[in-house]
């Protein structure tokens, strides 16, 4: 493929994007029963807004009502109860031809793709174009263009059905864009990508947004995506919002436990499997090989290794990392640390009260029992003291 | 078979050609947009006109139901409206073709309906308009079946086209009729028959190969 | 006892009707007659030489001894019963000589039929017919046309129902009247005695068999004169 | 109408109920598993069979491609053989059944050519052999476009059933061909218009409904 | 869902796994020419093994051939050259109806899933159990049980119309594993799972691999889901294979310029992206705010933060992380650190050496530039002196 150019994504926080493009307000959805069936509540007692020219994530567990909610925005679902306006428009009222108008302006890439099997990767990337009414010439050029964006410039004159799972996907995401809408719906846009194209894709879809002022709805299972991409992120759980707000917020200071769940399966945020299994959780308990594992968050302006050379060489007490990650969410440094400390409760406290006094964020995990460890002798090694 | 019989031959093959032709092609052109809006108009549907689409519902099962030569009476003031007279070649292709016509509709209606509904929904979501939506979406996706349908159409026809006899209309059929069977000439009646075969084995494999090419799906192996 | 059981087969039309005349006659000569009506003139003979009928009224001589050439039948006909005159009608000319050149002429389409019809434009000269090429002519048969007439084949039937759209056509009587037309307005008419009278045929086996005859009177009686009469007012003409 | 005109419009109903009913399921034993034949043994494909299907194909087309009438005293023996008589509603059920089983076959080759490709893969990635995976996948798959193709048949049949005159078989095709048609009779004739167009709408109805009870998948609103 | 139980995957290398059960010799693919596009070469000189009873993992990039691939182990399709042998049978040789029997013991995950639509998710897990003759009471319990493990259960009536994307694609999880096969091919089978309902799949198909020595050959994006449950992966890149081997040993060491590319998407072993603008590859260049970036390494028994303390304390280089990761590839520790330390080169060879000195590789990416770094104060933060 044609590398998109890399453009490093500005995701500060910017003024200006007060007013609300997608309101959702008091949704709730249900799927009505059928013979051998009973009916499905997918949502309820949704409000969400997006800003204009924000980037809103929304995460979930398989089933949470992720795609059933996207679909409400531009009206292949009609919600139970509530309202969803976009853009000074309220959907949710509006007749099948009204809604036509409204949608021309909201692009959307399908979990499924949707691809026409009797379309080239051209004609599908070209078919909102000739919906929207655009001159074949036009036509040409632009789709031309999309495709390299995406890198599939050589697959052009292929069909859906000549074409890779993530080649598919990516004919999606330029058919999606064809039309420069106001508002992209997004979901799981990078669900079959390697993490180079995602990452392209990201970039691309972060440019325009930057540059275009597109605002995005953006459904995904990848954190990283969040991460990368989205200013907001709203978390579902069974149909309802667990919690939603700024990433950088959510992500340093997760409340509702599926949150702390998706992101424990990042690396370095949780033990590692191995450790995981003999980690008991509660206050920790004292013993022969027992270690208390304490997890830090540096959020902002901390560092990460002298808070561990301080507390070994100021307070006295031996810390080991047992894993860790350290990165930057929507633009700002952010960082995680599990280490393992002597398991008396006065050196946890003393620890954990040296820690907040650092302006750190302290949780305790647990205890764990390295009696008996034999299986490998690595792990344990990442347990030291400095 | 002496010349007389071979000219006969010659030009009852022309006349079902002829027929066969222009009421497939009569009955393509308002067969398929009336096969597309029985698909698409029921309740709840893409086009929803719930009356509309009985109505015409019944009007086409009213059609198919009615036996062929009930059919040619029942229209001969319509037919000679059309052709001017109400027998002969030109003249029975009216009703062969009001006959195909429902038929090749409920033909479209079945393809048409096998279309994905989320290629429908990705179209909705552009904001493509419902005849946008037909004509770049729906008909293109049911292609293949269309083309299988209307090579089923024209097969039937041409089998048909045997009853237009009843009014003068001449063709394959009607000669094998007639002379093979009414008059006894086994030889005409196995020169028909051939003559048939061919002419539907023809259609049948154009009609294949085309929907074969048309279809740009997984194929089944 | 229980009635013999007849089964007849008949074409719709006359034929049917009038059998359905001869029924209770028949019933009362201790003949069960059951009527199987064939849309079809190939049909009634087969039937009957394979034993799945008892005797057919449908056709005329000439046609059963054309059909026995053919398919080597063993059926033969018991009795003459109804003629059918032929006439030809028209609602554009008072006259045949009123037909222009190259006019259209319907006739029907089944070979008894329309070779009946090609013989009478050939008796009343308008056209010339194959020598012996007996009753049943074809459009192919013919050898002169001076009127360029054009012959248009349809169904028996039909022929009423188009003359809307021909110079002329020949219309069976019984058609004729059944559509409304008055058999005396006919432009040209066939003799009344010529051979296309109908026959009862049975299977040769049977000729001599009681309920044969039974048949025959039955249908050769007053009352199915009388009614053949008042319904057909004049169109079917019976031969007793 | 007379009462002796109401019963024979009452025993046409039958009639025609019967032969359409018995011809239809006949047509649908033996057409059915033709038709998946015909869709699944081309070459390369799942039953790969390219000599057996063209000589089918071959046998249809002929089949379909013979004028009824034709058909009907070219089988003549065949019917004796199995109805035990040749003529008759009963015997006109045969040919009757020969010209369906070639119509619902190309039918039913049609709904199972819409079935998607990836399914079939599934199932021979599971080591499913021809035979399940026309029971497991294929069928179950295009139930919905069979059920309306043998709906298209049925209707089919119905008109079709008026030609059954010709052996002496009885049904409301062919009471309106001998009453209105041929006796002038014009309120006979609507009556059995008005009959069979009850007839197919019901049958219509029934097939539509049952088609989209079966159609699991997505639907275009 | 109900959640399945959390077991700890034993990924250590086990002895006896010695044999090939899925051997790829020197295979090829190329999907031939039709009107319209020319022939395109999927595979090319591809030779692999995948050793009884462990998990090959193969990543790439989108188009790289990996669906292909997975789809000549199973005879799906044939290889234009080479052979494919599955556990002694020439799979790429044998005819449709050998094929089928072989197939028995094949499991397949679909890309695009593949499920009946006339067949409820149940239903459609049943299909390769009635497909192998099990009786109806067996093919009930398995089923249930399978929905069950997959968290299904309450969706077992449903058609899958009616499901999300990710429960469309636990069904065919569940049914792949139906007939308790030896080998698995799994093409993208976490793709539309959030990241909770992803661990609990590779925790069961983990448990399987151990318990029962399921074969496994997996195709992913995920680096994760390698991490998590391979044993061995190899590299697609174009058709070709880029590098393959263990596990840890590509993932710590990787060789591969599309590895690397891959890996430094996944948090910690990149730059974050803000910092990453500003980054010049090459050797180090002095000058005001500017920082040498260099990526440490460390694998197996090393500790993390020690390292620079010392590194700091003893040599007097002052070293602030940048971003880094500790975790565990295939159970065994690794973990990476980006340091920014003082440009001079003289400064980064005395680092280089001390590092490599303990066992650590060590890698200069380049010179990172903060002069005029004003946007947000917050990375520079990360950068401090110990
Ligand atoms: N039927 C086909 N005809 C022509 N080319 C094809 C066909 N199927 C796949 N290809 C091409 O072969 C290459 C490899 O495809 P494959 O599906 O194996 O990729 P992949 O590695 O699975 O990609 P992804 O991660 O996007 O699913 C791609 O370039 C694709 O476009
Ligand atoms: N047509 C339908 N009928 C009944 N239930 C449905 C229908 N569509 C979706 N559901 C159910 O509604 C719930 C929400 O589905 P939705 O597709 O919104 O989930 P999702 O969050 O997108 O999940 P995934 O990440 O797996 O795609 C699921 O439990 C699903 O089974
Ligand atoms: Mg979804
Ligand atoms: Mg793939």
């Amino acid at each position: 493929m044609t590398a998109p150019v890399r453009v490093p994504v500005d995701l500060g926080h910017r003024p200006g994007g007060a007013d609300a493009l997608v309101r959702i307000e008091n949704v709730a959805k249900t799927y009505t029963a059928r013979r051998g069936a009973g009916a499905v509540t997918a949502l309820e007692d949704i409000d969400l807004t997006v800003p204009r020219g924000r980037v809103l994530g929304v995460i979930g567990r398989s089933g949470a009502g992720k795609s059933t909610l996207i679909r409400l925005v531009n009206g292949l679902e009609r919600p139970s109860r509530g309202r969803v306006i976009v853009d000074g428009a309220e959907i949710s009222r509006l007749s099948e031809s009204a809604l036509r108008r409204e949608r021309r302006g909201i692009g959307m890439i399908f979990q499924h793709f949707n691809l026409l099997s009797a379309r080239t990767a051209a004609g599908n990337v070209a078919l909102p174009l000739e919906v929207a009414g655009a001159d074949k010439g036009a036509i040409r050029t632009r789709v031309a263009e999309l495709l390299d964006l995406v890198g599939l410039g050589p697959q052009a004159d292929r069909y859906p059905a000549e074409l890779s799972g993530g080649q598919k996907q990516r004919v999606g995401i330029a058919r999606a864009l064809a039309t420069n809408p106001k508002v992209l719906l997004s979901d799981e846009a990078t669900s079959a990508l390697d993490p180079e194209t995602t990452r392209s894709i990201l970039d691309l879809l972060g440019r325009i947004n930057r540059d275009l002022g597109l605002t995005i709805l953006l459904i995904t299972h990848e954190m990283a995506v969040i991460r990368a991409i989205a200013h907001e992120v709203a978390v579902l759980d069974g149909g309802r919002i667990a919690e939603s707000g700024d990433v950088f917020e959510v992500f340093t200071r997760p409340k509702a436990a599926i949150t702390r769940t998706f992101l424990d399966e990042e690396t370095g945020r949780a033990l590692p499997p191995a450790l995981a299994a003999r980690l008991t959780p509660g206050p920790a308990t004292a013993g022969e090989g027992k270690q208390a594992v304490l997890r830090i968050t540096f959020r902002g302006p901390h560092a990460t290794d002298p808070v561990l050379a301080q507390l070994t060489r100021d307070v006295g007490i031996p810390a080991g990392i047992l894993s860790g990650t350290v990165d930057e969410i929507a633009g700002r440094p952010f960082g995680t640390l599990v280490v393992g400390i002597p398991p008396e409760p006065e050196t946890v406290r003393r620890a954990s009260d040296f820690l907040a006094a650092r302006g750190l964020d302290v949780e305790l995990l647990g205890t764990l029992d390295l009696a008996g460890w034999q299986r490998s002798a690595a792990p344990t090694d990442l347990i030291h003291v400095a | 078979m002496s010349p007389e019989l071979v000219r006969l031959l010659v030009q009852a093959t022309l006349d079902t050609l002829q027929m066969v032709a222009v009421a497939a092609s009569l009955g393509t052109l308002i067969g398929l947009p009336l096969g597309v809006f029985l698909a698409t108009s029921g309740r709840g549907e893409l086009l929803a006109a719930p009356w509309l689409n009985r109505v015409l519902g019944l009007v086409v099962n009213a059609t198919r139901s009615t036996p062929f030569i009930i059919l040619v009476v029942a229209i001969i003031p319509f037919t000679r409206l059309i052709a001017g007279t109400s027998i002969g070649t030109t003249a029975a292709t009216v009703p062969l073709t009001v006959a195909a016509t429902p038929f090749i509709a409920r033909l479209v209606e079945g393809a048409i309906r096998e279309v994905d509904g989320g290629l429908v929904e990705a179209a909705r979501a552009f904001g493509a308009s419902p005849l946008q939506i037909v004509l770049k979406v729906l008909i293109p996706e049911a292609l293949p079946g269309i083309v299988l349908g209307l090579t089923l159409a024209v097969v039937s026809l041409i089998g048909f086209s045997a009853m237009v006899g009843a009014v003068g209309g001449g063709g394959l059929g009607d000669l094998g009729i007639r002379y093979g069977y009414q008059r006894f000439m086994p030889e005409m009646m196995l020169a028909v028959v051939v003559v048939l075969i061919v002419l539907v084995q023809l259609v049948q494999t154009l009609g294949d190969r085309l929907a074969r090419r048309m279809n740009k799906r997984l194929r089944h192996g | 006892a229980q009635n013999q059981r007849v089964r007849v087969g008949v074409t719709p039309g006359p034929h049917a009707q009038i059998l359905e005349a001869v029924k209770p006659i028949a019933a009362k000569k201790g003949l069960d007659l059951q009527i199987v009506e064939f849309s079809d003139y190939v049909v009634p003979n087969e039937a009957l030489s394979s034993g799945e009928l008892e005797a057919n009224s449908f056709q005329h001589q000439p046609y059963l001894d054309n059909q026995k050439a053919d398919r080597g039948y063993k059926i033969e006909s018991v009795a003459q019963t109804v003629n059918f005159p032929m006439g030809v009608y028209s609602k554009r000319h008072k006259s045949f000589d009123a037909v222009p050149a190259g006019g259209a002429v319907a006739i029907p389409n089944d070979p008894t039929n329309g070779g009946r019809a090609l013989l009478l434009l050939q008796d009343k000269g308008l056209i010339k017919l194959k020598p012996n090429v007996g009753f049943k002519p074809s459009v192919a048969d013919i050898t002169e046309n001076p009127k360029r007439l054009r012959i248009i084949e349809v169904d028996a039937a039909q022929t009423p129902r188009s003359l809307d759209d021909v110079d002329a056509a020949a219309v069976n009587t019984n058609y004729a009247t059944a559509a409304g037309l008055k058999p005396s307005d006919a432009i040209l008419k066939e003799e009344p005695k010529g051979p296309y009278v109908n026959v009862i045929a049975v299977r040769s086996a049977d000729k001599d068999k009681p309920w044969v005859a039974s048949l025959v009177e039955s249908y050769r009686s007053p009352e199915v004169k009388a009614f053949i009469e008042t319904k057909f007012s004049g169109a079917v003409l019976t031969s007793w």
